[in-house]
């Protein structure tokens, strides 16, 4: 099957209690993609956010299609907090599972490597560890009554994230966002959205090949200019903070939240 | 107060404050949301003659990063990151942060974005620095709700940084890791110890005789405001508007 | 101290008895700097190959230079096997540490995320882990009565490679050998020739960025063009197939291969 | 034999043997000094439908990795590589491997490369395809010496590969893991079923009326010595001299 599709087609991938994994606002979040997921209605999401989120996240929560978040933030930064991530574990409506960015990584790449865990330094003496029994300390078998934690591989049913360019075999140039190529080794599936589609070969050249994930590893491009919006796309846009501030504002209430869904999910953004 | 003194907006004490903080170092990372380090951690590369390399960790166009997000925690975990900021909804008087959950974390009464590196970076880098905008018995408590990252470790656990001072618009404490404990070094002008004492919900050191804390001076207030705010805008386009008068730039689309 | 500097003084990093760390043939292997090392003669290297070599751990271990040599394998593919190493080993001249490809891979990234020690599925089973008293076999806290294998990390005290390009700041460009991001984050230093030098800054153009080490981990950087010969480089030339045949032949003894080293290394060779 | 037939080289039997055993993989990847199961990948991506990725390992050239060398096996352990071949300097009748020494490890009478990846790959690709060229009592042996990676592991080792057949200059090998032991499959033309227990040093089912292997099919040679022949030599040259005669290139830099 043709690797670009059309973005619902292309969101098949991504079922009812997918264990969904997602990029932090700057390494390019698939917003037009989340938008066309909360239309289709999808439910009961394990969504995992490397390392952190914003409106995405929120999105997601708000609206009802996660079960299970894993994630070390969820916010807004300086602009404010994300009011429907907050009712959400507040009211207990979704089980959190708390986490710190770089256990989220070493989780991804143990996956990405095949392990079924991945270590890390830090985090003894943190409550997060109370919430998280499937992190374990062992006692460093190289050191002596040396605890570290260790955590289980996070390998996602399906990676969704936005990048700069696609070409017709698949190949997806991230430039910087090296993360993504973790996602994208440690998800059975990829979906990515593209701003633009490039008429050749990302892999014939040796300076764009460096930074592309080649084709095999992903499942489904979907064009979708502006499609990290309102977040930023490096060198292309930056976040659009009065749009967050409106939301944030906005979606302090239910009603709220729920006609900014009407406004900017269900009703489609004209360009 | 002088009248320089009193054009001398509180944010600015404290951006000068983190400046003197971080010294001689040789790599400053900024995390989220903290435009006061990444303020004085501009400064520093255009005052220090170490020129310090400076990463703001969410602003790709403002950071050396080539390997994705992972690589400051990777090159903290290396020790090539010097200097680091959390803030917290609370901080102890051990040096606990709480980034986390007021209440119990299974029926929290709040909730706030969450750790993000602390429970790492806290152990990983050399010099962490604390700031914090409120400074009351609600924010400086005597002991965190939830610590997302503990102030000190016992010593068998793997540990080469942690937290050293706290910047607030009150005052400096630094911190006594042997002791996990805070010490007042200063109050920042227009402010008393009393101020501090009646604010501050954890026990501290209070030695004889604080010092105020020095103004900033001219010039790094002069290139603050000349040269650091406008890529501030870039980045904290509210913090720039509060602080500085920077009018946030319109959305780059118009609500539909 | 600027980065760029003559060979013998950017290599100055590496003293007697240093853990150096280097790349398969494939990466960029820095010949012209190896030929300088023996030179200067440096002694009681202990040498990582990340993960195996070919005239680079050679030339090292026949000229004295290796006390340790820790690597999954050395040899000239389908041209023959290493004359020099195969004696050594036979002789029991150096301390040999046998690995798989992985397992360096694995035990180096360990030291990139600051970890104490990596993981690999596998080896249960081979001899190697015989002679790895330094691998330890855990039961997978995660899993039942399932063992796997623990590597101690490797922290090398220098990383010795050659790049396409660097600029004068220090940046190096290596396209898609990314193995050499993991030897530069793990080493605590890192020394790099290049075929030629950026005039301009590497980190300025996204495309080109994403390759691009930052000079943050780069201790010097020397020019060395064609650094690689006789091995290959990526892009720019083979390898001279008929050089390492007739250095098989010659070093078959060790007086053929002292002749080689006087050809080839003390006498400068002429461009 | 035929004319024809007389004119094939054994490693073109070899090669065709081998793009029957990758039949139907998506991804092949091949690893040092293969030039024969490099020469059936090419084949299978202009013959079969699937026409599979072909990665190899050593030639950035002709590979699809753009995460280093490392990607080979990260992908391995993602369960993305269908085939990977591997030789010994001896193969045992177990399916064990020796890349390293015969002799003892630490006093050893002959040494070798090195085990490469062979300890991890063997437990991880599903379909490893074992070839010799030197089909002997020296090389196919009862035990061997060293265990570079082992044949089949104890049910509770995590292990989703392991070697499927072995393939020699006399024939073709396929192995059953539940009962770690070779079957003979086929002999070549030109050799005889005695010949392969003359010379084979371990113990191996053999079944009645064993066939011989077919010779490559006329489209498979032709394709073979017209397109693939070319691809290989720019990365075996030395292969490809014996085997289709194509000279040498000079070396690079004259020896000086």
């Amino acid at each position: 099957m043709a690797k670009i599709r059309e973005l619902d087609a292309a969101l098949s991938a991504i079922a009812d209690g997918s264990k969904l994994a997602v990029p932090a606002d700057y390494a390019g979040v698939a917003m037009e993609a989340t938008r066309a997921l909360i239309r289709r209605g999808v439910r009961g999401l394990h969504l995992v956010t490397l390392p952190a989120s914003s409106l995405q996240a929120e999105l997601l929560v708000g609206a009802g299609c996660v079960a299970t978040l894993e994630t070390s933030a969820v916010g807004f930064g300086e602009l404010g907090a994300a009011p429907r991530f907050t009712a959400a574990v507040l009211a207990g409506t979704i089980a959190l599972k708390d986490a710190t960015c770089p256990a989220i990584h070493s989780a991804l790449r143990a996956a990405e490597m095949g392990n079924p865990f991945g270590a890390l330094r830090g985090i003894i003496g943190s409550d997060l560890l109370k919430q998280r029994p499937d992190w374990k300390v062992i006692d460093n078998p190289f050191g002596e009554n040396d605890p570290i934690v260790l955590l289980p591989a996070i390998r996602p049913d399906v990676a969704l994230f936005h990048a700069r360019l696609a070409d017709r075999n698949g190949n997806v140039w991230v430039g910087r966002q090296r993360d993504l190529f973790t996602l994208a080794h440690a998800a059975e599936k990829s979906v990515v959205t593209v701003e633009a589609l490039h008429d050749g070969d990302l892999l014939a050249d040796e300076v764009i090949a460096a930074a592309t994930i080649p084709a095999f590893y992903i499942d489904a491009v979907a064009l979708a200019p502006r499609g990290a919006w309102p977040l930023k796309m490096l060198g292309l846009y930056g976040e659009d903070a009065q749009h967050l501030l409106d939301y944030i504002a906005l979606a302090a209430t239910e009603e709220g939240f729920a006609r900014y869904l009407d406004r900017h999910v269900h009703r489609r953004r004209a360009a | 107060m002088s009248a320089v003194e009193a054009d001398i907006k509180p944010e600015e004490v404290l951006i000068d404050v983190v400046l003197r903080l971080i010294a001689g170092a040789r790599h400053v990372a900024v995390g989220a949301n903290s435009p006061i380090p990444a303020a004085a951690a501009f400064l520093a590369q255009l005052l220090s003659p170490e020129a310090p390399n400076v990463s703001l960790q969410q602003s790709p166009e403002h950071n050396l990063w080539t390997d994705g997000g992972r690589e400051l925690f990777d090159s903290a975990g290396q020790g090539r990151i010097d200097a680091f900021f959390f803030s917290g909804a609370q901080i102890d008087g051990s040096g606990n942060i709480n980034l986390n959950v007021i209440g119990d974390h299974t029926h929290p009464k709040a909730r706030f974005a969450g750790a993000y590196g602390s429970a790492y970076l806290y152990f990983m880098v050399p010099r962490i620095i604390l700031f914090r905008l409120e400074h009351s018995r609600r924010t400086l408590v005597e002991r965190v709700d939830f610590i997302s990252a503990p102030g000190t470790s016992p010593p068998n656990v793997f540990r080469r940084g942690g937290p050293v001072a706290l910047v607030t618009p009150l005052c400096h404490f630094s911190f006594d890791k042997s002791r996990a404990r805070f010490r007042l070094e200063s109050v920042h002008p227009g402010h008393s110890v009393e101020e501090v004492l009646d604010s501050t919900g954890f026990a501290f050191d209070l030695p004889a005789g604080v010092p105020a804390t020095p103004a900033p001076p001219p010039e790094t207030l002069a290139l603050l405001r000349s040269r650091v705010a406008p890529r501030l805008a870039a980045i904290y386009p509210k913090f720039a508007e509060k602080v500085f008068g920077i009018p946030m730039p319109a959305g780059a689309v118009p609500m539909g």
